[in-house]
């Protein structure tokens, strides 16, 4: 890397980006906060609909490259036979992302390694190429946060094209890290200045470790038999939301929809907790209850993605901790593992 | 032709889609013995034969409308009469219960009827048809399932 | 980079759209009652020229408005003309397959996965032991070793199924049977046989114990219901063969063929990627979970 | 804190004893750990265990959704902590036969309400006090009157809105579904081996997060518990989403008790509306 570009910008900073880009007619999500009080990233259309200070958003960044559920593919079939596949694939628009947080910008990287594993996913790369990610350091960690025990950090400026710091209630100083992040700091114009030379970076906030994934993996490696599968899963429900809320969980189902005589074929997510995921049509389950599918996610993100692609497909954003409806816990479950 | 007219126009020529459950032993025999007896109804009815009205899921209904049907009829014995004793029981508790909650979501609850024909009952058939395409022309093509998939999740 | 198997930045990546090949079904054979084999045509003429698969890789076949589904390429990669697939009615898709005539068109992803190590092949006695529709990935591979005849030594061949109805490819197990430098034994379970049967009776492992190949100079492979590979890999060691030089096939459920959908994997190895075929020594060391 | 407070003491002593008597082979019940925002469900095997039990306002989940799982029946009689509404939820698991009344102990707690503030159902609880349990422990509490109309408020409110703008209102509420099946999995009554929505052969309801699916699985959700939801909003609690499904249930919780005098989970000996029929049942709207 070469000379760290920085530029200083109002407290007012995201605001200001959201008219500017808005003004230019560029599609723009920034968090907004909904009558019940969540906050999340939102199509905006003015400066007026955004928030500037929050935790995190309720929703990570993975639904706008693998949506929740997209088409890959329309047919019609004809009088004589014929099937006529579409769609034609309109040309991408430009879509910048403001204010996410540095954890749910790294998972980015881990859904690329995937989407580029040897074939390169189209839909996929197109919305990723079509995208600038304007992430926000931060500067107070939630309790259930733990980025800095999967090797990320508050101010971990991995696949943010921009990191901003400050903002709010301070003047707000920008790392540009990518040509995208040049391209947009153009687009701000005169709400930016390049920073002094010598300006500095803020000191990183402090956010304890919590575990070690290089123990918990030794663990992993050596227990897939194990009376704690049973244990720690027997009160799992089974249900998706760790995996849907997770920003690097990724397994998606394919289905066709069909009335009459045309229909789509969809990629919907899917969630390794469910039971019919690895069920064979034949009835067969080579994971047939809740425990191999509780050992399979833990297995899948400290253990097999390390394996492959060297690193955990966990960003420590503590969304599956917080959301779980019966309070399980993957920082307990990996101290827990870890003693043992 | 002003716009307003040639909407006009369009929905004459429209024709509703309605889509007939009926069971086998009395309102299928009601309209087998309606066109026997050269009684005419409008072929916008679309007949599926089942074996009792109790078989009728509220499943088959929620499909029919997903697959564009712009009315859907559900018809059985008169209580009373079922060839398996009670199934139209059944399904008049099922099937009133369905409505109110496609009433509890907004969805029309006139766009899904409910009714007991007879084998013996041709004349009924036949009027019951001719009324409800009257209704179904009159509110015009069901929209509420057919715009659903137009705004995409983003 | 210091992970596995991963692709390096400098390897060219194959762009994947999901949208499949038209292929026109050109002719179904009835296999059995619940299986039937659909020999299909690119519709497109330069798909056909392109297209290129080794015997073992995998493809995703697919009706529209049913959905796609997982079979091996049961034809040989030898004959160029067309591909096959046997079809077992089993789900959705299956099923919405058999109801397919001659002359529909279907869709096709492919191909995926790796295939049967053709070069440690070569010079080496072949045994290749079957059960019930495992022989579809297995006929792809006789075929193309029979094309190829020279560069292999003795050719063994041991299929059973659990009864007689339930054989498939019955014309080609003839042929097989016919030719003069290919050994064969056929088998049903027993009480699945009909009073005209000429073949075994007994459980696959057990004629496998019978016939007593040697291990010399020997690759097996085999295919089949789980319940017959574990069997057959008892009865293997029992025979002194090194299941170093036995390969298999996995299945399990996919969706993407790729390693992206995230459901294949057992332990660390993906069936679509890293499989479908396994060394049986390499099967062993994995999580017991398929 | 709330009456309940002094409950867990007495819970565990009632605890420890049938683990230590060996009338049951597990207990489930509530625990709480460091940090934990609400109570969740624990597994004790031992006696030894039962400090990790507690009873406090936060005990929302209604641990009858873990009695037909075969993990845990694989673990012998299961003793259970029960609310009066979790109570509601065993007897109708006891009326569809999954389970049997010798396979369970129950431990009835007499609740006050939980939630803080306090939970819309526990204001119009009508069940503080769970009768026919093996043991119940907590100080009785006083039962209010609980008028009709002061049952269904949350089904009443939606029903107050024209038709247009229900249509509006809801959506925009099943546009949000994620289609997790949380809802699903957290729901006592939920139980089946395989869900009408995991069969393809025919595909009645589309597994897509789009409104058509989500309008599809939602109504079949609430036309499968209907005559058999108990109310314990659970489902509600759990939508990551925070879509108002104890709305629909307790619209037709209201359908079934104005058409049918019916009202579930209040015996396991009940007959449920939709296992059978009165020939005087209204006709209205039929043709």
């Amino acid at each position: 890397m070469g000379e760290q570009k920085l530029y200083q910008a109002s407290a007012n900073w995201l605001k200001s980006a959201v008219d500017a880009l808005c003004a230019a007619g560029i599609e723009v999500l920034a968090p907004t906060q909904s009558e019940s009080g969540k906050v999340d990233l939102a199509r905006v259309t003015s400066s007026e609909q955004v928030i500037q200070s929050y935790p995190n958003t309720a929703f990570p960044l993975k639904r706008l490259f693998l949506p929740m559920s997209e088409v890959l593919l329309e047919y019609e079939k004809g009088e004589e036979g014929d099937v006529e596949l579409g769609p034609k694939s309109a040309p991408a628009k430009e879509l910048v992302i403001l204010g996410c947080r540095p954890c749910d910008a790294a998972a980015l990287e881990m859904l690329d390694k995937v989407f580029q594993w040897d074939y390169s996913d189209v839909p996929y790369q197109e919305k990723r190429d079509r995208t600038t990610v304007v992430s926000l350091a931060c500067s107070e960690p939630s309790p259930e946060c733990f980025c800095t025990s999967v090797g990320g950090s508050p101010q971990g400026s991995e696949q943010s094209d921009v990191l901003v710091f400050g903002g709010a209630n301070s003047a707000a100083l920008m790392q540009i890290n990518t040509a995208k992040g040049e391209k947009f700091i153009e687009r701000l114009a005169d709400t930016v200045t390049p920073a002094p030379e010598g300006t500095k970076l803020p000191e990183p906030t402090e956010l304890e470790q919590k575990f070690d994934p290089q123990k918990v993996k030794g663990w992993l490696d050596e227990n897939f038999e194990s009376n704690f599968w049973v244990e720690n899963s027997l009160g799992c429900l089974g249900c998706g939301t760790c995996s849907y809320l997770c920003p690097t969980c990724h397994c998606f189902d394919i289905v066709d929809e069909a009335s009459w005589n045309r229909g789509q074929r969809r990629r919907n997510w899917d969630c390794c907790s469910f039971a019919l995921f690895t069920l064979h049509a034949s009835g067969h389950n080579p994971r047939p209850d809740q425990a191999a599918r509780y050992r399979q996610r833990l297995m899948h993100k400290f253990k097999v993605f390390p394996e492959r692609f060297g690193r955990v497909a966990c960003v420590g954003c503590g969304r599956c901790l917080k959301n779980c409806a019966v309070g399980q816990n993957l920082l307990a479950d990996l101290a827990d593992i870890e003693s043992r | 032709m002003s716009e307003e007219k040639q909407n006009q126009s369009e929905k004459s020529q429209w024709q509703p889609r309605i889509v007939a459950f009926l069971c086998n032993w009395c309102s299928y025999a009601g309209a087998d013995l309606a066109g026997m007896s050269r009684r005419g109804y409008p072929a916008a009815i679309k007949v599926i034969r089942v074996p009792c009205s109790g078989k009728v899921d509220p499943m088959f209904v929620l499909k029919s409308f997903e697959r564009g049907a712009d009315m859907v009829l559900v018809s059985g014995c008169h209580p009373g009469d079922c060839h398996y004793t009670s199934g139209n029981y059944h399904a008049r508790r099922k099937l009133l219960a369905f409505r109110e909650l496609l009433d509890f979501f907004g969805i029309d609850q006139r766009r899904f009827k409910i009714s007991w024909v007879s084998a013996a009952e041709g004349a009924k058939w036949s009027s019951l048809v001719k009324e409800i395409t009257a209704e179904a022309q009159a509110l015009g093509p069901f929209k509420t399932f057919a715009t659903m998939l137009q705004g995409e999740p983003s | 980079m210091a992970t596995k198997n991963t692709s390096t930045a400098d390897q060219a990546l194959i762009p994947l759209d999901y949208k499949p090949s038209k292929m026109r079904i050109e002719r179904i054979t009835e296999e059995t009652s619940d299986t039937k084999t659909f020999r299909l045509n690119f519709c497109d003429a330069d798909e056909a020229q392109r297209f290129e698969f080794r015997a073992g890789q995998f493809g995703l076949y697919s009706v529209f408005g049913a959905g796609e589904a997982t079979f091996c390429i049961a034809s040989s990669p030898t004959r160029k003309e067309y591909i096959e697939c046997s079809v077992k009615r089993m789900g959705k898709v299956t099923a919405e397959l058999h109801q397919c005539n001659e002359g529909d068109i279907i869709g096709f992803r492919g191909p995926y996965g790796n295939s049967f190590p053709m070069e440690q092949m070569e010079g080496k006695n072949l045994l290749f032991i079957g059960g019930g529709i495992g022989l579809a990935p297995l006929r792809s591979l006789i075929w193309n070793c029979l094309d190829l005849r020279e560069q292999f030594a003795e050719m063994t061949i041991l299929y059973g199924a659990r009864t007689e109805a339930d054989l498939v490819y019955k014309e080609e197990l003839k042929t097989w049977q016919q030719m003069q430098d290919v050994r064969t034994a056929y088998t049903v379970d027993p009480g699945g046989e009909t009073p005209e049967w000429k073949g075994e009776v007994g459980f696959v492992p057990q004629i496998l114990e019978k016939m007593k190949p040697s291990p010399k100079n020997t690759i097996v492979i085999t295919c089949g219901p789980p319940i017959m590979i574990k069997f057959v890999l008892v009865s293997l060691t029992g025979l002194d063969f090194s299941l170093e030089s036995a390969y298999t096939t996995l299945e399990n459920r996919m969706k993407c063929g790729v390693g992206k959908c995230g459901r294949c994997n057992v332990g660390n190895q993906y069936v679509c990627k890293d499989g479908p075929v396994f060394r049986c020594s390499d099967l062993q060391n994995l999580p017991q979970e398929f | 804190m709330s009456a309940n407070g002094t409950i867990t003491q007495t819970l565990r002593e009632a605890a420890a004893q049938v683990l230590s008597e060996e009338k049951v082979g597990v207990v489930i019940g509530y625990g709480r750990d460091d940090g934990q925002e609400f109570s969740t469900p624990v597994f004790l095997r031992k006696a030894e265990e039962v400090k990790r039990l507690v009873f406090d306002d936060l005990c929302f989940g209604n641990l009858a959704v873990y009695l037909p799982r075969p993990e845990i029946r694989k673990m012998g009689k299961t003793g259970i902590v029960v609310k009066g509404c979790d109570l509601r939820a065993v007897n109708v698991l006891l009326r569809e036969n999954v389970i049997k009344r010798e396979d369970v102990l129950l431990i009835g707690v007499r609740c006050g309400g939980v939630g803080q503030p306090q939970l819309p159902k526990c204001s119009v609880c009508e069940l503080h006090d769970p009768g026919g349990c093996d043991v119940v422990v907590g100080e009785a509490i006083e039962q209010q009157e609980v008028k009709a109309e002061q049952r269904y408020t949350e089904a009443g409110k939606i029903e107050a809105k024209p038709a247009e703008h229900r249509w509006e209102f809801w959506q925009k509420q099943l546009s949000k579904c994620i289609r997790c099946y949380a809802c699903r999995q957290v729901c006592p009554l939920c139980y089946c081996k395989r869900c009408i929505i995991e069969k393809s052969t025919p595909q009645w309801v589309q597994t897509s997060p789009h409104l058509r699916g989500n309008l599809a699985w939602n109504v079949t959700r609430a036309l499968h518990l209907t005559g058999r939801c108990v109310g314990c909003g659970e489902c509600e609690r759990v939508c990551p989403m925070d879509i108002p499904l104890g709305a629909i249930n307790q619209k037709m919780a209201k359908v079934v008790d104005e058409r049918f005098g019916f009202r579930s989970g209040f015996s396991a000996q009940e007959e449920a509306p939709f296992t059978t029929f009165s020939t005087e049942d209204s006709e209205e709207g039929i043709l």
